[in-house]
């Protein structure tokens, strides 16, 4: 039974995660709205969070957290690293979508709309 | 038809990253044969000579520290950004763009609520190298506080320029910390007070420090970005 | 100080301190511009040993200059028509926006040019090379006429000939492992098959170009016409002889070590006349002065490159007696049109006549350099041509004869035109007001023009220098064995039978001359040019009879087939076609957020699906 | 033998009968053109009286220093010629200046004459004058390819740059040039059509169209010099025809018949032709004449 | 030795940080820090230079954990030579752009200055830093400065750009992150040095996926075809300094962290091939497509995206003279692309569309400006005696000595194409005549100091080339040796 579970969650976590990356690049490359765009990125960026974090995971780990008498009785923690990229990486994550959401402002102030085929005076 | 073409790419490109990854496997050691992986090392260190128990925020904040301070800059560069990209010349501070009026139940329960929040967040700064979370996490919960008293209340603001003070403390001390451990211990960001004994509030040498400026920094960043985006005209 | 580097230091000095100058005044600019050409010259001619070399490193370079002999041949050209050319320039560009600017790739020309010549490097020929294309095509814009298009098709032709050579240059480098002539000279022969093939192709279409030899001399005519006539004496004069410099050393080098140099000597030799045929009809066709001069430039080239590339000790000493002429008599033609245009304000035969009276000396200088231009006896184009015709027949190259002789007569049409259409015909009351050239223009024309003459009787003036030359080269002869392979001259080197013959002409020419102006002189009054009888009818003042337009139609009817196929308009095609093309490639980047977007995961998808046969 | 003054002596005598014979074969063929045109024709003499009272003539205008040199020009180029030329076999006449080379220079100095006449044309101002010349030079780019291919043929098969050389060959071996080579004596024969310049080659002067082009402004002495340098230059080209390819002359009346034979080549021709106009006889040069030549040098190179 | 390579990070955080609470009270100390800070930079850099010649490379620790643990910085001669190149070069944008648009407000004027010393930070910490993952912090630092900056003129299309920009570099930081994750799930470690020692145990199948998400990562900031398409937009949209800055410093150290993956972190050799053809194609693809534009700066920034794709050319050659060719292009390309768009930006101040056709005659207005566009013209399309020479020299003697024949044809053509479009544009400024409707702006002192300063490293080193040859030779050593590159950082205490 437990095994069943880990084979599917051996292929349903990182499934997922390719699945919801996959997912926000479609919302990327063919959405025409920006806003649509902008989310597609949010997307991809969650995905990859949560394949980052995955990778860190060991069957039966605990939390990286030496709580009191944990040290009495250790048990095997999960990789504590991916964690704290991927705190770095949401931050950023979050840092980019802001700029990216104010340049979406910038643009329909600009030009009135939010479609991308509408927004291409610079090409060529 | 660039549907097609698009999902045809994305499925290709799916696939090879899927059967990457599922080569790799999940929740086992997959590391290669004669690696001493690095974990193993911060989870030493860790418990052993920082005498922190929150192992990912030792990491953060003390391993990859440097790490950390690229992040607070990220944030504080996408607030600068976003004053920069939306700036306008005629600039109408105080005038909002997105006039609601919010029920009474709304208001009150705000009111409420907030202290609670920013206590909250407060909390989970602070003990940050003891439980689960730390600045970035108390940051936010304090952000959301401001949010919703923002959405509750149309003339609620919160100073421009004591957000841009807090926010420039809280970074100067995160660097300040840094360039004190490069003269005093010699390398940047190096821990230069004692370290204390395990599980304790004061334990784990500048990491509490850097997490509260951190706490602090996320909160005013993220309360601004929230700000500078509500008072935008369309 | 090495005497070498401060003759440059002056020059590259002396080159930015001029254009610094002009608002110090322009009698300032124009001392101190004269002086940059003359002093190191003079220090060039009296303190600088051939075959002394001085080597240093640059940037982990050796490089080696010095002279020898042949580069000392052509320093004549480079620095003696220099100065004639740079005292015109004082006078022509009087009064004239940017003089600054004209000083400075002026010098910096001459100075390219010299250091051409002093470099034993090729790394140094190259710097040198390049620098003298860029100044020679700032000058070739500087009068901002058409400069898009003949600028960059000058420039474009520079930069394939420069980069083809820089190409061979640096194959040179990885076979050899420096940058010395030297070194390529001496272990050529060591070389692959294709590259003992691919280097000498390379190397001849660098010195091609600037040579304006058949498929590569499409910039010339525009260039030479475009550049300011005091500047074009020294670009058609001395510039393009850098071309045979380098020719010269490539067919006397490499190519005489190896037994596929013959195909290269018919080759080149064959487009040599090719390009004189071609470059002289079209010369005829010219109703500008300037382009006229231009396209007789290139087909004097040609005679030239023929003479080089057959290679026998007598055709080489006729193709570089022919580029010191042609340095001479080009580079006098164009100060005339220059001087004309500056008097006149124009250059177009159909516009200007009848100015024989008006520039007398001007016409002098003109008369003299076409004859000589025209290779008839007794001016120094003679001598040239002749040795070129023996080299050609001793050395059984009989179609080219015929070739370069149908060329050298057809030249007659537009010498004749040349002369007929600015100083005959008749005189126009639009031109009455026009003078003489200043005498800072028309001093240098009339000593070139006298050297034409000197030269054409007392050869052996520069025939010496040659003959020294040509012994650098490896030709093992000496002076007196070079001079007894041609017919004409004598143990000096001067013309021993002509000389008598030389004399008969002029003695027969005073005697008529004197004859016909003699004989009832006192009874014969001048009239003007309009007073002609014209089919019984005197021509009114106003009216200009002067047959100007459609000058030789019936000739150019005649060789119509052969003019109908230009160069010009294939490169042309092909350039329209490029630029089709890459206005295509730039549409690439649509202007799309999302296709470029899209072009990022067909990258990666790319690399994956092919990712065995890129990393395996 | 060798002194300046038995030179100078030589060339005065050679012009004498140079221009003596050149005037009368110039008479006659007027003469001859007339019959066969059915017309009685002027006497052959009148050549001599047209010259003389040029000769006389006071001309009283003149267009500038360059209307002195034109004739002056065309008179260095045929007394050249006649100089380098050799009269007789065998050093029989005065040898003047002939020398090892003296084809290629005929070459040039033949085409030197027309060159220098049309700057003299070229001040007069007259449009007629320029016209002609630009006709005249157009030809003379076109008869010249046969005329060159003819002779480097004769170069390339007897290496040989010189007429004297040419002219022992003929005499030691008794074959006359035209029977050894004769694509090269096509080749030139067609080319001395365009020398001569009579119809249908007369495009230069073209009486009635052009006024007689070059020379329409000259007059008087002017005209009398251009009369006798032609009357020079047409001797010394038909003795050069003759040294070449009839074997040279022994003695004067030989060279007589010889020259007068080939000299009513051009003339013959001529009568029975229309003008070509200038294009058509370019390209009739660039015909037949130069595939003769191009025959000839074939010719050359191979046997 | 007076300083570490940890300054050139923390120092401008600390001022970036500062600078908002003194513009409270000084307004102008806004523009002035950031100059005193990257002042203060390029001594820094300098002296650390002369040091590591001499000494051989700094290995930094950062919080005191040696290097498998804790990030390092390594301040080597490569990298030294790049981090002094970029600070100078950011001091010379800063120079350029201190009094550059008075009419721009206070509040914007104050982030522009922030955020370009924070592009200039990023790209010297890119360089720096010798952990793949604070490589990846350092990346996203530089990019949200470029966004911010790329949009940082409200009036025209700037944003567009930005968000072009911003798109792919959003994919570009996934992207790197699934390398990251693929890296350490094998290894266990971020540390670069680490990596490259223990990277021939990867199985190949692992490693090629990778790289291939690194390069493609890295190829988005290094502007390779087809990953280019923001470039052009920001480059022409960004304000002209800051066109600079893109070209002389955040695409060299994109190009730095792409090489130093390709040569220390992976072993596959298919990599400099790929290089090469990627390179060649880029060249191609951006000449051509310079050839026909219509805006000055798109057109510089074509140019500039054909000069990566030499680049990378010479790098993917692997020898020791192409790394020194690659490095020799990249000073060269920094000082005189640098110059262009500095000079390029006032022949076109007052423009709207910046078209070329509008700088036409302007040589007679502003001569020393059009003299510096033209100087950096004939410089960047090699002619001699300029810097670009002997870059352009020495790619073409290293391809010739990997016997690549058909590589030096190819970037000769290419050649001529750039030749043709620089000159065309030079030919407009000096021999056209000026439209009246074209107004002029005398460039400020300030900007005149910044041109003159890189007109005249042009000149030297055109004449000089050995003023540079021997760092540029000491760095392309470094570069080659991967093992001592190892040693140094793993050995440390």
């Amino acid at each position: 039974m437990e095994d069943t579970l880990f084979k599917i969650l051996d292929y349903g976590v990182y499934g997922t995660a390719v699945l919801v990356i996959l997912i926000g690049l479609y919302g990327a490359l063919v959405k025409r709205s920006l806003l649509k765009i902008v989310i597609g990125l949010s997307i991809i960026d969650s995905g990859i969070n949560l394949l980052l974090v995955a990778i860190g995971y060991l069957k039966g780990g605990t939390a990286p957290i030496f709580s009191p008498g944990y040290l009495d009785n250790p048990k095997i923690m999960v990789d504590p690293i991916p964690q704290a990229l991927v705190l770095t990486a949401i931050v950023i994550g979050f840092g980019v979508t802001a700029v990216a959401l104010a340049l979406v402002i910038r643009l329909y102030r600009h030009h009135g709309t939010l479609h991308i085929d509408e927004i291409r005076n610079l090409k060529w | 038809m660039k549907k097609f073409v698009v999902i045809l790419l994305l499925a290709v490109m799916g696939y090879y990253i899927s059967i990457t990854f599922f080569d790799i496997g999940f929740g086992d050691s997959h590391l290669v044969e004669g690696v001493v992986p690095v974990k193993d090392a911060y989870l030493n260190e860790t418990v052993n000579s920082l005498n922190v128990a929150n192992t990912v925020t030792s990491i953060v904040v003390n391993f990859r520290g440097f790490d950390t301070l690229g992040e607070v800059t990220v944030l504080f560069l996408a607030v600068t950004a976003l004053g920069g990209i939306l700036y306008k010349k005629r600039h109408q501070a105080g005038e909002r763009s997105v006039l609601f009026s919010a029920s009474k139940v709304v208001t009150s329960g705000s009111k409420l609520l907030f202290p609670a929040i920013v206590l909250l967040g407060a909390y989970v700064f602070i003990h940050g190298h003891l439980s689960p979370g730390g600045g970035f996490q108390g940051g936010v919960i304090i952000a959301t506080g401001f949010l919703l008293m923002l959405l509750a209340y149309e003339n609620f603001t919160v100073g421009h320029n004591t957000l841009s003070v807090i926010e420039s403390l809280a970074g100067i001390t995160f660097a300040g910390v840094g360039i004190w451990g490069l003269i005093y211990g010699g390398s940047f960001l190096e821990n230069f007070l004692p370290v204390g004994t395990l599980n304790d509030l004061f334990s784990g040498g500048v990491i509490p420090i850097i997490y509260i400026a951190v706490g602090f920094k996320v909160a005013a960043e993220l309360t601004g970005v929230i700000y500078t985006v509500l008072h935008e005209k369309g | 100080m090495e005497t070498i580097f401060l003759i440059f230091i002056l020059f590259l000095g002396g080159a930015i301190v001029t254009w610094m100058a002009g608002k110090l005044g322009n009698i300032v600019q124009d001392i101190l511009f004269l002086a940059t050409i003359l002093v190191p010259s003079y220090l060039f001619y009296t303190n600088v040993a051939t075959g002394y070399a001085i080597d240093f490193n640059v940037g982990g370079i050796e490089l080696s200059w010095g002279i020898n002999a042949f580069g000392w041949l052509f320093s004549l050209i480079v620095l003696g028509l220099g100065a004639f050319a740079a005292f015109y320039a004082v006078s022509f560009m009087k009064g004239k926006e940017r003089r600054g600017a004209f000083y400075l790739n002026f010098i910096l020309s001459i100075m390219a040019m010299l250091g051409i010549l002093m470099s034993q490097d090729l790394i140094s020929f190259f710097i040198f090379w390049e620098i003298m294309t860029w100044s020679s095509y700032i000058m070739v814009v500087y009068n901002g006429n058409d400069v898009q298009r003949i600028g960059i098709k000058y420039f474009v032709f520079s930069a394939i000939g420069a980069y083809a050579m820089l190409m061979a240059i640096v194959l040179i480098k990885s076979m050899t492992g420096s940058f010395m002539i030297e070194s390529l000279i001496s272990s050529y022969t060591s070389f692959s098959y294709d590259m003992q093939i691919l280097i000498p192709v390379l190397l001849l279409t660098g010195f091609g170009v600037k040579a304006a030899i058949m498929p590569l001399h499409v910039w010339a005519p525009g260039a030479y016409s475009n550049a300011p006539m005091a500047y074009t004496s020294i670009f058609s004069g001395s510039l393009s002889k850098m071309g045979i410099y380098g020719m010269v050393i490539v067919f006397t080098t490499m190519l005489s070590y190896v037994p596929e140099g013959v195909w290269f000597r018919g080759v080149v030799a064959w487009l040599g006349g090719f390009t004189a045929v071609f470059g002289t009809l079209w010369a005829i066709k010219q109703d500008d002065a300037k382009k006229l001069l231009a396209y007789s430039s290139v087909a004097q080239l040609g005679y030239i490159i023929v003479g080089v590339a057959i290679g026998t000790p007598l055709a080489m000493m006729a193709g570089l007696f022919l580029a010191v002429m042609h340095a001479i008599f080009k580079g006098t033609l164009f100060m005339v049109v220059g001087a004309i245009e500056r008097q006149t304000g124009t250059s177009n035969f159909t516009e200007v006549t009848g100015l024989i009276r008006k520039m007398p000396w001007t016409f002098v200088a003109a008369l003299m350099s076409i004859i000589a231009l025209a290779g008839i006896p007794p001016l120094g184009g003679f001598v040239g041509k002749w040795m070129l015709y023996e080299s050609l027949i001793t050395s059984d190259h009989y179609l080219l004869v015929i070739v370069i002789f149908f060329s050298s007569t057809a030249a007659f049409l537009y010498c004749y035109k040349f002369l007929f259409g600015f100083f005959l015909g008749q005189e126009e009351e639009e031109w009455a007001h026009v003078k003489e050239a200043p005498a800072l223009m028309v001093v240098p024309m009339v000593i070139l023009a006298g050297l034409t003459f000197l030269l054409g009787t007392y050869p052996g003036i520069i025939l010496k220098p040659i003959a020294n030359g040509m012994q650098t080269l490896g030709y093992g002869m000496t002076q007196g064995q070079l001079w007894d392979t041609s017919i004409i001259l004598n143990e000096w080197g001067n013309q021993v039978v002509l000389q008598p013959i030389l004399y008969a002409i002029l003695g027969i020419f005073v005697f008529f001359v004197i004859f016909v102006t003699i004989k009832g002189y006192k009874n014969t009054r001048y009239v003007t040019t309009k007073d002609i009888s014209s089919s019984g009818e005197v021509p009114l003042a106003h009216e200009n009879l002067t047959f100007s337009q459609g000058f030789f139609q019936p000739f150019l009817r005649a060789v119509e087939p052969a003019m109908r196929r230009q160069i010009d308009k294939y490169y042309t095609a092909i350039a329209n076609g490029l630029e089709s093309l890459f206005d295509f490639t730039r549409r690439i980047y649509t202007g799309n957020g999302q296709t470029y977007a899209i072009f990022v995961i067909v990258f990666v998808v790319i690399l994956l699906i092919f990712k065995n046969s890129i990393f395996g | 033998m060798d002194s300046i003054w038995f030179k100078l002596l030589g060339v005065v005598v050679s012009f004498i009968v140079a221009f003596t014979v050149g005037m009368t074969y110039m008479g006659l063929s007027r003469k001859i053109t007339a019959r066969v045109q059915n017309r009685k024709g002027p006497p052959f003499y009148q050549n001599f009286i047209d010259a003389m009272k040029l000769g006389s003539k006071t001309s009283a205008i003149h267009h500038g220093v360059m209307q002195h040199f034109g004739p002056a020009f065309l008179m260095v180029s045929s007394v050249m010629s006649l100089m380098i030329i050799p009269v007789l076999n065998n050093g029989m006449w005065f040898s003047n200046l002939n020398f090892h080379g003296d084809l290629i220079f005929l070459l040039y100095i033949m085409v030197f004459g027309p060159l220098g006449m049309a700057l003299g044309a070229g001040q007069t101002g007259n449009p007629n004058s320029a016209i002609g010349v630009t006709r005249g030079l157009s030809q003379m780019v076109g008869f010249e390819i046969p005329w060159v291919m003819a002779l480097v043929a004769l170069m390339i098969q007897y290496h040989t740059t010189s007429i004297v050389d040419l002219m022992n060959i003929q005499v030691e071996s008794g074959t006359w040039l035209i029977f050894s080579s004769p694509f090269a004596f096509i080749a030139a024969v067609l080319a001395m059509l365009g020398m001569f310049r009579y119809s249908p080659f007369d495009i230069v002067g073209a009486p009635t169209e052009l006024a007689s082009g070059p020379m329409s402004e000259n007059g008087g002495k002017y005209l009398f010099t251009m009369m006798s340098s032609a009357s020079v230059f047409a001797f010394a080209k038909l003795t050069l025809y003759v040294d070449l390819f009839l074997g040279g002359a022994s003695n004067l009346i030989e060279l007589l018949i010889k020259t007068f034979v080939i000299y009513m080549i051009p003339v013959l021709y001529g009568v029975v032709s229309p003008r070509y106009r200038t294009e058509q006889s370019i390209r009739y040069f660039w015909g037949w004449p130069t595939f003769f030549g191009l025959l000839a040098i074939l010719y050359a190179v191979f046997f | 030795m007076v300083g570490t390579p940890v300054l050139f990070v923390a120092i401008p955080l600390l001022a970036a940080f500062l600078i908002p609470l003194f513009g409270m009270i000084w307004k102008e100390s806004v523009r002035v820090i950031p100059g005193i800070v990257l002042a203060y930079l390029l001594v820094l850099a300098i002296n650390l230079m002369n040091y590591v010649m001499v000494n051989g490379p700094i290995v930094e620790v950062i919080a005191g954990w040696a290097p498998p643990l804790g990030i390092n910085l390594v301040f080597s001669a490569f990298s030294g030579f790049l981090v002094t190149l970029m600070v100078f070069l950011g001091l010379i944008v800063w120079m350029y752009s201190y009094r550059f648009k008075r009419n721009v407000d206070f509040e914007p004027a104050k982030k522009y200055f922030l955020l370009l010393m924070m592009l200039i930070t990023g790209s010297v910490g890119m360089v720096l830093t010798g952990d793949i993952f604070n490589l990846f912090v350092f990346i996203e630092i530089t990019s949200i400065s470029a966004y911010a900056l790329t949009a940082f003129y409200t009036g025209r299309d700037s944003a567009e750009a930005s968000f072009k920009y911003l798109m792919l570099g959003s994919l570009a930081s996934a992207f790197l992150l699934i390398a990251i994750m693929i890296i350490y799930s094998q290894l266990g470690t971020l540390n670069m040095a680490d990596i490259g020692s223990k990277m021939h145990l990867m199985k190949p199948a692992y490693k090629i996926m990778a790289i291939i998400f690194l390069f493609t990562a890295l190829g988005i900031e290094a502007e390779i075809f087809p990953l280019n398409g923001w470039a052009p937009d920001a480059y022409a949209e960004a304000p002209g300094p800051v066109g600079a800055a893109f070209a002389g410093i955040v695409v060299k150290a994109a190009i730095y962290a792409s090489i130093r993956i390709i040569y220390t972190l992976f072993d596959l050799s298919g990599a400099y091939d790929l290089l090469i053809v990627i390179g060649m194609i880029t060249l191609i693809v951006a000449e051509t497509a310079a050839i026909r534009q219509e805006k000055l700066k798109r057109m510089l920034a074509y140019s500039s995206i054909g000069q990566m794709g030499l680049v990378m050319v010479a790098f993917g050659m692997g020898t020791e003279e192409g790394v020194f060719a690659a490095l020799f292009l990249m000073f060269n390309h920094a000082i005189i692309k640098s110059l262009l768009f500095l000079s390029g930006s006032y022949l076109v101040y007052n423009s709207k569309d910046k078209l070329i056709k509008e700088v036409n005659g302007i040589g007679k207005f502003l001569p020393i400006t059009s003299f510096l566009f033209v100087l950096g013209s004939f410089a960047i399309v090699g002619l001699p005696p300029f810097a670009g020479f002997w870059s352009k020299l020495s790619v073409l003697t290293a391809a010739a000595d990997s016997n690549m024949l058909l590589i030096i044809a190819l970037v000769l053509i290419v050649s001529i194409i750039e030749v043709v479009y620089y000159m065309r544009v030079v030919n407009r400024i000096y021999f056209f005549k000026k439209d009246e409707s074209v107004s002029t702006q005398r460039p400020t002192l300030n900007a005149l100091i910044a041109m003159i300063t890189l007109g005249a490293i042009v000149l030297i080193v055109g004449f000089y080339p050995d003023a540079v040859t021997g760092f540029l030779h000491r760095a392309s050593a470094d570069l080659m040796d991967k093992a001592g590159y190892i040693n140094d950082v793993l050995t440390l205490n």
